[in-house]
């Protein structure tokens, strides 16, 4: 048994082993070492993963070793890498970082069911992420979903449960109008591999049946992914759940959503479907560009610290969905980036809440007056994060906006300079709610709100390594653009 | 026969949009978990329709016969597991039913606004 | 090597006075002219090596494909960063007069902020590229703010944020769409002589660009994009003479200058009709704030108005596009920094002396305060133009400029500027001497603290010094025109 | 004759789905639902889909309507009569009942044989499985060997909900403080003569029932799932009649935990023994030295493992809800 084959499997198995022993674990502190010890193996075998796929090793495995169409077959390739590293990574930092916080916000005795909930929604974006099978990708949905309702269900406020009622009941509809996409694909095609899928569908392209199905699929994986009519679950979902979860599904959950539909529509129906490029951009271009002026505009005015910032992720996967719906190398290259780049500059922004969440309760606006000079560290990594948000130079977050306005300048004509101004808008009005942010914590005076003193060191220290991590990928983003890049050939290669 | 050649997908159809409609007006909360329940039992009678073959039986093989056609045996594996997510969601969604009535002291979803508003 | 040392110097000695202001105030203090001196020393041992015609040029690495941080000494920079390095010493001289005499609170923070932002006026003058040009760019915004908020209470704020408001609006606003089209127009954003733009982009497209980029630095302060310059008047004098002489407001018109002669080259804008604009924008901006200054009561806002017609002469000098012109342009930087620091050295010494901030309470401070006054005489001369001091050089060269190029729009406008100017400063120097006190108006004070006067002094000498040996000068501006 | 009956069903099908959205008493409307599930169970049956049937049956008709009776005694039994904006709704589903409708006739036509369905994957789990699992339920060898993952995402679906409705459960319950409402033995059922006789005299058979169902999945309709709903039904059934505290006695807590856990671990554990001996994950036929008879072995196991799982989760779920009022 030598692990670097099993690698793709692994990356699933090994959750999959931990999640019903950290269920029997009674002590707290064993069940949290349990799964911080897991999230870690499982970001070492995402950064091997990525190591392989970096140097031109394509990872295809057969469940139960039967040939393709016949058995599931797990396939990595570079978007997936980059998405695996999101998702093992936000876990792993969320994880470490938060001990005290989760401890304080959930019973002893409940913990052990919390951290296997945990183990199973990181097991379940893996396998989506990870697997090659329509069907599969479902049931992995599921997995993920049930898991990540129960942690958000966790959150203290009472307000958090009709959140996640909420929650739930759109990411049912959303998962079963997949379900319903897949059973019609393969109503027409006799088959559940993706590229099979792409291959049997040319000739039944045109038919009704298909074009429904094309229809129900993005439908369902936009309402998972919060594009943005279809996302008035997740401000309140990320307020309300406890703060590190927050941090693990800001960063990833919505992304792998987005996975999907990218993988569908350009392995499956872009190629076959006649102008399905023309649908896919008509549908999704006005779609970013509301996203990201009409959530933008919300983030303005929201007091709510946290709801702000989940406002502001809905923005951000305007930009994602912006970048894709060019249908271009350059533009797939800028949304993979922003994938990327998003999750850290994110997932920094709400570690840094998390750390002022030791101390200071309720997490309004006005809350968190003047607390900078008690938290000088805190908001130091808040602001970074918030430069990295806006996209300011020798930030991760402005390598993804200058890639992504070369490409729609790229686009050319009238549309290219709209978009640019759509872009330009978008990252000012991130700078003002940032800056309202800044001011708020750094101007307003501290009035007679309790002494607060800094966050503990732990949590610090991982705040400011993502921090920090924001500045490297400003600088040497080598990595992420490389992976970027081959994400982008390998889905418009089967575009010709 | 014609007919009834698509008189299954007309009632997916029609069940389908019942569980949605209920999901969407329904304002109370079990009403809601109802309609979700229909939805995607509506979706399982999509699957199964596929795997029928004119004249075919079950797909079990028994051992002398030999000039048997079968159904498709993979719409109801899919189906199999679909059922269980079904419940799986249900049961999560009750449960989360339980915890609000016990928050809120109401299951209605207007009621729980309004205490949200006030407080 | 060099160059990165020029960057790293103001970069690790911010720290060390981090450090420093820890311990006590002298060590911040001595830390602080050590580094301004190093600073000093490396960025002139660069002058003989360009003099010679040689262009050293490093690049540090390679962010994506196509824009890599790479560093490249021509003329113009070499001439940017000697002139703010240097300034840097007289300022941090003046700094330790203004702020002991004013007892400021939180200094340490306001010198480490003040050596980020040098560090970053370096790498704009240096800058080799489009990318490096625009990533110091934006350090410089961010590293200043502080200073502009020094204070803290809700003014300062609210003007600081207008501060910032605009120029981070301007820079990712227009700034960074114009530097991506040049990107994909040209292939490259590297300076090269005779300007990379020449046959990519034809027609309209040449006005438009242009547009983005001189609206775009918003710290050129050309008129509709002014606002923040007398919003940044509420920072401490120092703070100031920083942004008006030695690094933010120079770092707008130089990387105007810069772009216009390296990316855009003088000959392909001179063929472009549409780019003729830049001209008339420029002169109005000049004509406007000129006005402005004259019905201001405050001395630090009129100086501001004042330093914002200035600049313009710099960009209008260089939208002349003739080589005397531009010649012009870069000596007219130099002088308007010698004076406007003097000018705001002066303001500052008032301040700190008599906490004089409006026009009409400086009657008869001529006799209180005669070595301020008299430097704050030579600066204001410099500004009119009169010819023992420096900003007559400049005005001489442009206005041959303009003779060469028979711009009379140009010309027209120099006089006008130079009448108006002449109306704002000549009164202020006459009530200074001529016009006896009025009695019991303000407490009697003597002159500003020793450091500052110190201060004064130097630049004043260095505004008439300039006049007379300024070889050097021309010789590197020159190189500028001609390859 | 199958036709008209099939049609029959299918509208009866549609009048139940109706009814249970126009129900004002939640009670009737869960009721509602479970003869909603044993039509769709019919329905399976004459599509030849003999294991969907059984489990929809078993799990659908029979564990549904449990947890629901269970959460409907928790909260409210009649739904408050509100009028929502019924237009834009109504508009929005009419149009997507027309879109599907719409898509309906391009679709093969029921038990069409030249379906594309028919032509690519599925002669071949026909064909091979008699050579290569040599079990004579293709549905089971399907479940359990070529599609092996499914099924263990499945068993982790199961084992999630369970987990999630006992981190829910287990929080205080605010309105604690007031009053403990049943008297600390719950008695179970007050007129209970007739119930507890049968029942006790029903319990065994219904286990023996489920074991059967577990282990005769390779030759007929059954298998995991079906059997460890059946097997905790019948334990439902025994708490009901007995009361809950006996049904905890015989079956405590830390069991159920230890078999909702077990059940899922073995799954993982065989797939991860079978990547020891050189095969892929999930590769039965390196079990033993004859690959046909490794991969029933495997399919036993798995099988084993689901019905541990499924009972030991339903049987947790249900004292969840049923521990909640005196928690």
């Amino acid at each position: 048994m030598n692990p670097t084959e099993h690698l793709a499997a692994l990356q699933v198995v090994v959750p999959f082993l931990a999640a019903p022993l950290i269920v029997l674990l009674k002590a707290k502190r064993l069940a949290w070492a349990a799964t911080t010890l897991t999230s870690l193996l499982t970001f070492c075998i995402a950064i091997a993963l990525t190591m392989g796929v970096l140097d031109g090793q394509n990872y295809q495995y057969f469940m139960g070793s039967w040939p393709a169409p016949y058995g599931i077959e797990l396939k990595v390739d570079a978007f997936s890498a980059v998405v695996l590293l999101i998702i093992t990574g936000a876990s792993t930092s969320a994880l470490i970082a938060g001990y005290h916080s989760l401890d304080k916000q959930i019973g002893a005795k409940r913990q052990p069911m919390f951290f296997a909930a945990w183990i199973l929604a990181l097991a379940g974006l893996a396998g989506i992420v990870v697997s090659a099978d329509a069907f599969n990708i479902f049931v992995f949905m599921e997995i993920s979903s049930l898991a990540s309702y129960v942690l958000v269900a966790g959150g203290p406020d009472r307000r958090a449960l009709p959140a996640v009622f909420k929650y739930l009941i759109f990411g049912t509809i959303g998962a079963t109008f997949y379900l319903i996409g897949v059973g019609l694909i393969y109503m027409m095609t006799g088959t559940l591999n993706i590229e099979d899928m792409g291959v049997r569908i040319a000739d039944v392209a045109d038919q009704s049946p298909v074009l429904v199905a094309a229809g129900f699929i993005t439908v369902g994986l936009a309402l998972k992914a919060a594009l943005f009519p279809l996302h008035i679950w997740l401000p309140n979902a990320y307020t309300f759940a406890p703060h590190i979860v927050t941090v693990f599904l800001a960063a990833c959950a919505t992304k792998v959503s987005l996975y999907v539909l990218f993988r569908f529509d350009f392995f499956v129906f872009q190629e076959n479907l006649g102008g399905q490029q023309l649908h896919f951009t008509f549908f999704f271009l006005p779609l970013s560009v509301f996203a990201i002026l009409i959530a933008s505009a919300v983030a303005l005015f929201e007091r709510n610290l946290k709801r702000l910032l989940a406002w502001s992720s809905v923005a951000q996967i305007g930009y994602i969905v912006l970048g894709a719906s060019l249908v271009s190398i350059a533009g797939l290259t800028a949304s993979v980036l922003h994938v990327f780049n998003h999750a850290i500059a994110k997932g920094s922004l709400f570690l840094a809440v998390a750390c002022l969440a030791c101390h200071i309760k309720r997490l309004r606006l006005t809350d968190i007056a003047g607390c900078a000079k008690a938290m000088p560290w805190t908001m130091g990594a808040m602001v970074l994060a918030g430069l990295s948000l806006i996209g300011v130079p020798g930030t991760a977050g402005f390598i993804s906006k200058w890639y992504l306005i070369s490409a729609v300048l790229e686009l050319g004509g009238a549309t290219g300079v709209f978009l640019t101004a759509v872009i330009v808008l978008g990252s000012l009005m991130a700078v003002i709610y940032v800056w309202r942010i800044v001011e708020y914590a750094y101007f307003k005076p501290q009035g007679k709100k309790p002494a607060v003193s800094e966050a503990p060191f732990g949590i610090l220290a991982i705040t400011w390594i993502v921090a920090i991590g924001n500045l490297y990928f400003g600088i040497n983003p080598e990595l992420a653009v490389t992976l970027s890049e081959s994400a982008a050939s390998v889905l418009m290669g089967h575009n010709k | 026969m014609e007919l009834l050649g698509y008189y299954n997908y007309w009632v997916f159809a029609i069940v389908l949009m019942v569980g949605f409609y209920a999901v969407i007006v329904r304002n109370n909360l079990i009403k809601k978990l109802l309609g979700l329940a229909i939805f995607q039992s509506a979706v399982f009678l999509m699957y199964i329709t596929m795997d029928k073959v004119e004249g075919a039986t079950a797909p079990i093989i028994q051992e002398g016969v030999t000039d048997q056609i079968y159904s498709n045996p993979l719409p109801q594996v899919l189906i199999l597991t679909a059922i269980v997510v079904g419940v799986s969601t249900t049961a999560l969604g009750l449960a989360m039913v339980v915890r609000i009535k016990e928050a809120y002291g109401s299951i209605e979803e207007d009621d729980i606004i309004a205490k949200d508003r006030k407080s | 090597m060099t160059i990165i040392a020029s960057l790293v110097i103001p970069f690790i000695g911010a720290i060390g006075i981090a450090l420093a202001g820890r311990f006590n105030d002298n060590l911040r203090e001595a830390v602080t002219l050590i580094t301004a001196g190093l600073l000093a020393w490396t960025v002139w041992s660069l002058l003989p090596e360009i003099l010679a015609g040689g262009r050293p040029a490093i690049s540090v690495g390679e962010i994506v494909p196509g824009i890599e941080i790479a560093f490249k000494v021509e003329p113009l920079g070499m001439l940017f960063a000697a002139l703010a390095s240097g300034l840097w010493i007289v300022n941090s001289i003046y700094s330790i007069g203004y702020m002991r005499g004013n007892q400021e609170k939180n200094q340490t923070r306001f010198y480490t902020f003040f050596a980020i932002a040098l560090s970053a006026a370096m790498g704009i003058a240096f800058s080799g590229n489009l990318f490096t040009l625009f990533l110091f760019y934006e350090v410089l915004t961010l590293s200043t703010y502080p200073l502009v908020s020094h204070k803290g209470d809700e003014k300062t704020v609210r003007s600081a944020r207008v501060y910032l408001g605009v120029l981070i609006t301007t820079s990712i606003g227009l700034f960074l769409p114009a530097i991506i089209w040049t990107y994909i127009a040209a292939g490259t954003g590297d300076f090269t002589m005779g300007g990379i733009l020449a046959g990519k982009i034809s027609g309209p497209e040449v006005g438009l660009l242009l547009g983005l980029f001189v609206f775009g630095i918003g710290k050129a302060a050309v008129m509709p994009v002014h606002r923040w310059l007398p919003a940044a008047m509420v920072a401490p004098t120092p703070v100031s003479a920083l942004l008006h002489a030695v690094a933010v407001v120079k770092a707008g018109v130089f990387s105007i200058t810069k772009i216009i002669v390296y990316v855009f080259g003088i000959d392909f804008l001179a063929s472009a009709p549409s780019a003729d604009w830049l001209m008339y924008a420029a002169a109005f901006t000049i004509i406007a704030a000129s006005l402005v200054a004259l019905k201001q009561t405050n001395l630090k806002r009129l100086l501001a108005y004042s330093t914002i017609a200035q600049l313009s002469y710099v960009v209008m000098a260089t939208a002349i596009l003739k080589p005397l012109a531009e010649i012009g342009a870069a000596i007219h930087m130099v002088a308007h920094a010698f004076g406007k620091i003097t000018l705001f050295f002066a303001a500052g010494a008032i301040y700190v002396a008599s906490k004089k901030t409006e026009l009409y309470q400086l009657r008869g401070i001529g006799h209180r305060m005669p070595w301020t006054m008299t430097a704050f005489t030579i600066g204001a001369l410099s500004m009119i133009g009169v010819p023992p001091t420096a900003g007559f050089v400049s005005k001489w060269y442009i206005l041959a400029g303009a003779f060469e190029a028979d711009n009379y729009v140009a010309i027209a406008t120099i006089i006008g500027s130079t009448v108006l100017n002449a109306a704002y400063f000549l009164p202020i120097i006459y009530y200074a001497w001529f016009v006896p006190e009025k009695p019991g108006v303000g407490k009697d004070h003597g002159e500003a603290p020793m450091m500052a006067v110190l201060a004064l002094t130097i630049t004043a000498t260095l505004t008439i010094g300039f006049f007379l040996f300024n070889a050097t000068a021309l010789e590197l501006e020159r190189q500028l025109v001609s390859p | 004759m199958i036709i008209i009956f099939a049609v029959f069903l299918l509208t009866l099908l549609v009048i139940t789905a109706i009814a249970i959205v126009r129900a004002e008493n939640l009670f009737v409307a869960v009721m509602l639902m479970a003869i909603f599930s044993l039509l769709m169970a019919a329905n399976f049956f004459i599509l030849d889909a003999a294991d969907v049937a059984l489990t929809e049956a078993a799990i659908g008709a029979g564990v549904t309507t449990v947890i629901f009776l269970g959460a409907l005694s928790l909260t409210a039994e009649n739904e408050k009569k509100v009028e929502l904006s019924r237009g834009v709704a109504m508009s929005i589903v009419t149009a997507t009942t027309l879109l599907l409708i719409y898509a309906t006739f391009e679709k093969p036509k029921l038990g069409d044989p030249e379906a594309p369905v028919h032509q690519h994957v599925a002669p071949w789990y026909l064909s091979e499985t008699p050579k290569l699992i040599d079990i004579p339920n293709v549905v089971t060898a399907v479940l359990g060997s070529f599609r092996a993952y499914d099924t263990l995402g499945e068993v982790f679906v199961v084992f999630t909900a369970c987990i999630g409705v006992l981190f829910l459960l287990s929080a205080k319950n605010p309105a604690d403080k007031q009053s403990r409402r049943t008297p600390p033995e719950s008695i179970g059922l007050r007129h209970h003569l007739i119930p507890k006789v049968v029942g006790r005299l029903l319990f065994p058979f219904i286990v023996l029932f489920g074991l059967y169902v577990q282990f005769h999945g390779e030759y007929g309709p059954g298998g995991g799932f079906q059997a460890g709903a059946i097997i905790a039904t019948g334990i439902i059934l025994f708490a009901l009649l007995e009361g809950e505290k006996t049904a905890l006695a015989a079956v405590p807590h830390s069991v159920m935990m230890a078999m909702v856990a077990g059940g899922a671990l073995l799954y993982t554990m065989v797939g991860v023994v079978t990547m020891f001996m050189g095969g892929n994950f999930l590769d039965y036929s390196v079990l033993s030295s004859n690959p046909v008879f490794g991969q029933q072995m495997g399919i036993i196991l798995i099988e084993a493992g689901v019905g541990i799982t499924v009972c030991g989760a339903l049987l947790a779920i249900f004292h969840a809800f049923a521990a909640r009022e005196n928690y």
